[in-house]
């Protein structure tokens, strides 16, 4: 399967979209607007945008803490993301969960988790509690290469297999987990696909500078995974921003290591040249469209409302007559 | 009618459920061709075949968070976790997503699921085999904790928690699995969340649950014998609690013990304890009394178990002090 | 004399023992090259080298068990969970195996480990980053529960805790880290396990520790200005509980509020509100208070966990009532 | 490396041990002489054997459930493990520990434990304190197939290698997880051994009916992590009795599978029948031996004390001052 131009200019769409969205928070939080911890997936927006873009509106994805770019690339709204991460009830999730807690259920976007891989055995269920109603709908869980290490993933994997749950187990090798360095932990890149492999399972690896290949490369796993087995794919990127917007990440790298690589390997900038030659001005419209998108999202947000202490109370039970409660319930 | 013990009501429980509800599954290890190592899921996997019976490779957290994934979308998985104490390599699944995704997801997400749980000392399985843990979940925001104490109620409360939309922890005791069987009353309906009161009395309001309820109840006698008359509650479930039965109680007798065998410091009874002496204070005519188990391991040998937990003697002896005071 | 914040102070407690004693080593994700999240553990590695500051990879049941499995062999490990929430992953080793291990053996191993827990509420974290899990670790036999309040505090404690020979689950609150610098006496010496009286008082005594210490001093402030004294007392360590000091401040007052930052069903306050009902039932002169957190997730924002977690208003409000009872 | 007549008769020799032992507790427990559970190891007793035997007396193992073949093998006494069955003061644990709780520190057998896969960090983290000792002492853990489900074998695998424990990591793959065959979860023996390869550590398969070759597998691997790696060894063994001895093991095979199975590859008839051509009459003086210990050993611990009452309450906690406490410790 080969990539469109039409297609590339979605591809790049996405992750304009991821950056220009991200671009705002950051901003808003430097300026002290938004409190609480915030990942950047800068320079990794190509492994979103090159798995959702190989998905149906009614798969599912689930996510870690690192999701602004999942989350938007399955189809959330920007105004829902900024909304959530400034907190407010017009968030993903009511303002009550902010950053690492976005969910969006409508878009098949389930949600973020704050737990490393924490998400990995929800997609799985999910995945197949669909194929056992006759659906074709596959999941897909994002997790990063640090996530790998908690074993939870590995039985999920296995558990999958097990099962037959077709579920697609996307797994960004960024480099770091937080300050430890990919490489010491598994090897280089390609490592964490042997092992699934050995598992039985099927495992691709890819380069995730170039979105389309990992469109491609997708579209196949998941003609996989409709088939009614899981699928591994190892997506190769580059975590340019510090772990977390407070993160004194010149602690254990280069001040300019993130800058540097990002000069000489945006995803971004790759895509833009080739959509330049193939189309030209199609993509500018798209920057456009995305600024002016992003800036009433901000807008919205700034002037959103915040939920109430009684909010706090809401939503802890879902079972009729256990919805509200105080701290003990006195029937 | 037909009697059945409490490992049976519990099948009947989930047989029943299995056939109105498609979605119903059951996840866990041995469950399937084994039965269940308590026999509680036997012959169900012949019923309703592997797809619906599920055997499961020992991975207690995936398993935990699969199940809890599959219930986000409308599965209302039953997870057997086959000895309560493994389910410590599934807290994260189900305290950090299974009690919690409700909220975090601002109502878009539930989970309806039952962990089962065999619980509790006496079966000579040993320190790792054998905790009470309920107390931990009793605390924690998002979970319903039950635990019966009849085959009646096992039958019921399966049922009821199965159809409740949250996580439900299902504490069932290992030594009331094959204990005297009992009719059950299909016509009869649902617990509905409440306590029961098992026994009657004016001196002394006792509140237990699940093994230690036929223990009070012995002791109950033995008191009786001493000229005393204990009211038993059994509370049926440690969240939510049914304050208001043991508050009437309470009026009647002014006198409140909790039994328990989760270890006793800070267990659930501590709650019944503090909320009496907080909301009861001037109504109390003795000593708020908890007996629970002592904070050590669970060693086993019969004599070494009940000096750890509690007993129908220990019991009955922290209930006559109280009830002479 | 030198001034140390909290995070400073548990600092200089691991540096002082590790030049102290070769087999006492730090283990957990980013404390090496980052050195912690929180600053705790900075420039410890660039002192002691990367074999005894090891970064972890994100595997918190494994490291839970090598280093207690390490410490059966004579380490001194002192791990961190990076936030108290992901302990979860790590429960099996650390209940079943860790606590446990002395007394299965019969005395023959040991596991002389410290597990750091930032906890607590007040960062903007959310619900998987905020909770506070002491109730559940004070309720497990073969653990020691330590949560200091004020940098000498977590000095003294910290250290005192490396040289015990049991596992210790050392909870540190997030908000308390970078709070006021406080100067530690080298000389002073080992706090001993036992609680302290930090403000005198003959009307309440109010019991708390960690973070809600200084929430409960400010509430005696404010019940102060009301024409109320209040004792405030800081347990420091969850299990053992010294209660003999909250007895003998109960002689003078009559009158017990236990403030506690965990779930209030059950939590570690519980334990102590229920000593008191039973152990002082005739000397207390009002119901045993409670302030705990609501048994609901931790939301982000302030406003939201203001209403979740005890403040220093609603402690104020609780205790008064009591005090004017 | 190649076994000696010596060599292969002192692997007999913990062979029959064990199943000499394992068959007394089998009686004893049929006779209503002890309570609780038991899992018998008969007709795997050589992985446990061979293994051992290329240890040395300091170095350490951790086992897990079905341990009586681990800790005989690696110098347990017979009547020590027998009176722990038997629930005296003088079992390994004291008599409060019993079935699944064999502790020995003076033999080297760190213990038992019955969570699966609950021994395995246990014994990295002690492979590596003795090697930051200078020592070149290594620790072994033994775990079945079923524990290779548990995330935490995985975990600890991989930890091991990045912090260089000197650990062997055995799995005896013997066909169940109690009801569940080990072919449905991770395919063909040699499975295990290929996801573990590709981890990047040592690890080899070996055919566990053949004592000699587990023995010499080992020898290598030993070798191997005292230079400071861990590695990894499969045994491919069956389980002959049902999982626990309560097991109704007829509901999910057949009824004479195991029996079946030791009639043709017994690895102690293998053994016995070379050595009476190598050395006539040593193999039957060794049965002797183990008849007349195992023998004393019951006797001794039909015999023996029970602990009390107050013997529940000891040991709690180590630290000076904790040891003894009731159930909240009053300064
Ligand atoms: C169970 C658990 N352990 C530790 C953390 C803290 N933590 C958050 S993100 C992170 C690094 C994750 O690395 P990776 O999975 O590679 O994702 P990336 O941040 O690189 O996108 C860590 C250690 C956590 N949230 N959950
Ligand atoms: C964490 C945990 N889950 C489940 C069990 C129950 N259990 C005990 S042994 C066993 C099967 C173990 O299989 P395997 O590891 O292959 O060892 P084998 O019994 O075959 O020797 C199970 C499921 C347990 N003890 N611990
Ligand atoms: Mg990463
Ligand atoms: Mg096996």
């Amino acid at each position: 399967m080969s990539t469109t131009p039409q297609q590339l200019l979605e591809l790049y769409r996405l992750m304009v979209l991821t950056r220009s969205v991200e671009t705002a928070i950051e901003r808003a939080h430097r300026a002290g607007r938004i409190a609480g911890s915030f990942h950047s997936s800068l320079g990794q927006e190509s492994c979103a945008a090159g798995v959702c873009a190989a998905l149906r509106p009614s798969d599912v994805v689930t996510s870690n803490h690192r999701g602004h770019g999942h989350a938007l690339s399955k189809g959330v709204s920007a105004a829902a993301v900024i909304a959530e991460l400034y907190k407010r009830t017009h968030g993903t999730s009511g303002g009550r969960g902010a950053s690492m807690h976005l969910h969006d259920r409508a878009s098949g976007f389930y949600g973020e988790t704050a737990i490393v891989a924490g998400g990995v055995p929800w997609a799985a269920g999910v995945a197949w509690a669909k194929k056992r109603t006759g659906s074709d709908d596959i999941a897909v869980s994002f997790g990063g290469d640090g996530a790998f290490a908690n074993g939870t993933f590995a039985e999920t994997i296995r558990l999958a297999k097990f099962w037959e749950a077709p579920c697609l187990f996307v797994c960004e090798n960024n480099g770091w987990a937080h300050s430890m360095p990919v490489e010491r932990i598994f090897g280089p890149p390609g490592s964490i696909t042997e092992v699934v492999r050995a598992m039985g399972v099927r495992a691709e690896c890819v380069d995730g500078r170039d979105v389309a290949a990992v469109y491609e490369a997708t579209q196949e796993l998941v003609t996989h995974v409709r088939g009614g087995q899981p699928a591994f794919l190892e997506c190769v990127v580059y975590r340019v921003r510090a772990h977390s917007i407070n993160d004194a990440d010149y602690r254990y790298r280069g001040k300019t290591d993130g800058a540097d690589w990002l000069d000489s390997n945006d995803p971004i900038a790759a895509v833009r040249h080739k959509l330049d030659e193939l189309m030209a001005g199609h993509a500018a419209a798209v920057d456009d469209d995305v600024t002016r998108i992003v800036a009433e999202a901000v807008a919205r947000a700034e002037a959103g409302q915040s939920p109430t202490p009684e909010d706090a109370f809401k939503t802890v039970y879902a079972s009729e007559g256990l919805e509200w409660h105080g701290q003990v319930q006195v029937r | 009618m037909a009697k059945f013990k409490f490992a049976e009501a519990i099948r009947a429980a989930l047989d029943d459920e299995m056939a109105a509800d498609d979605s119903v599954v059951l996840m866990g290890e041995e469950v399937g061709a084994l039965g269940g190592v308590f026999t509680v899921t036997k012959d169900l996997i012949d019923k309703y075949g592997p797809d619906r019976v599920m055997d499961s490779p020992i991975s207690e957290g995936a398993l935990a968070g699969f199940a809890a994934g599959a219930a986000t979308e409308g599965v209302r998985p039953v997870v057997e976790i086959m000895f309560s104490d493994f389910v410590m390599l599934a807290m994260d699944q189900l305290i950090n997503f299974a009690a919690k995704i409700h909220y975090m997801s601002n109502g878009q997400f539930s989970v309806p699921m039952v962990v089962r749980l065999p619980g509790g000392a006496g079966t000579n399985h040993g320190p790792q085999h054998s905790q009470s843990l309920e107390s931990w979940f009793a605390q924690t925001p998002g979970l319903v904790v039950a635990m019966p104490s009849t085959p009646s109620d096992a039958y019921w409360m399966m049922r009821e928690s199965i159809r409740l939309d949250d996580p439900v922890m299902f504490f069932e005791n290992k030594n009331l699995y094959f204990r005297l069987a009992e009719e059950i009353d299909p016509t009869e309906g649902f617990r509905g969340l409440g306590a029961a009161v098992r026994r009657e009395g004016a001196d002394v309001t006792i509140v237990s649950a699940g093994r230690m309820v036929g223990m009070s109840l012995e002791a109950a006698d033995m008191l009786a014998q001493d000229g005393y008359s204990c009211e038993v509650i059994d509370m049926r479930y440690l969240w939510p609690l049914d304050l208001d039965t043991v508050a009437r109680s309470l009026e009647k007798t002014s006198k409140l013990a909790v039994v328990y065998e989760a270890v006793e410091y800070g267990g659930w009874g501590s709650e019944i304890a503090s909320w009496a002496a907080a909301e009861h204070f001037m109504d109390l005519d003795g000593p708020v009394t908890r007996v629970g188990s002592h904070r050590v391991p669970i060693p086993v040998g019969v004599p070494l178990e009940e000096a750890v937990v509690p007993t129908p003697a220990s019991i009955h002896q922290s209930v006559l002090e109280l009830a002479k005071y």
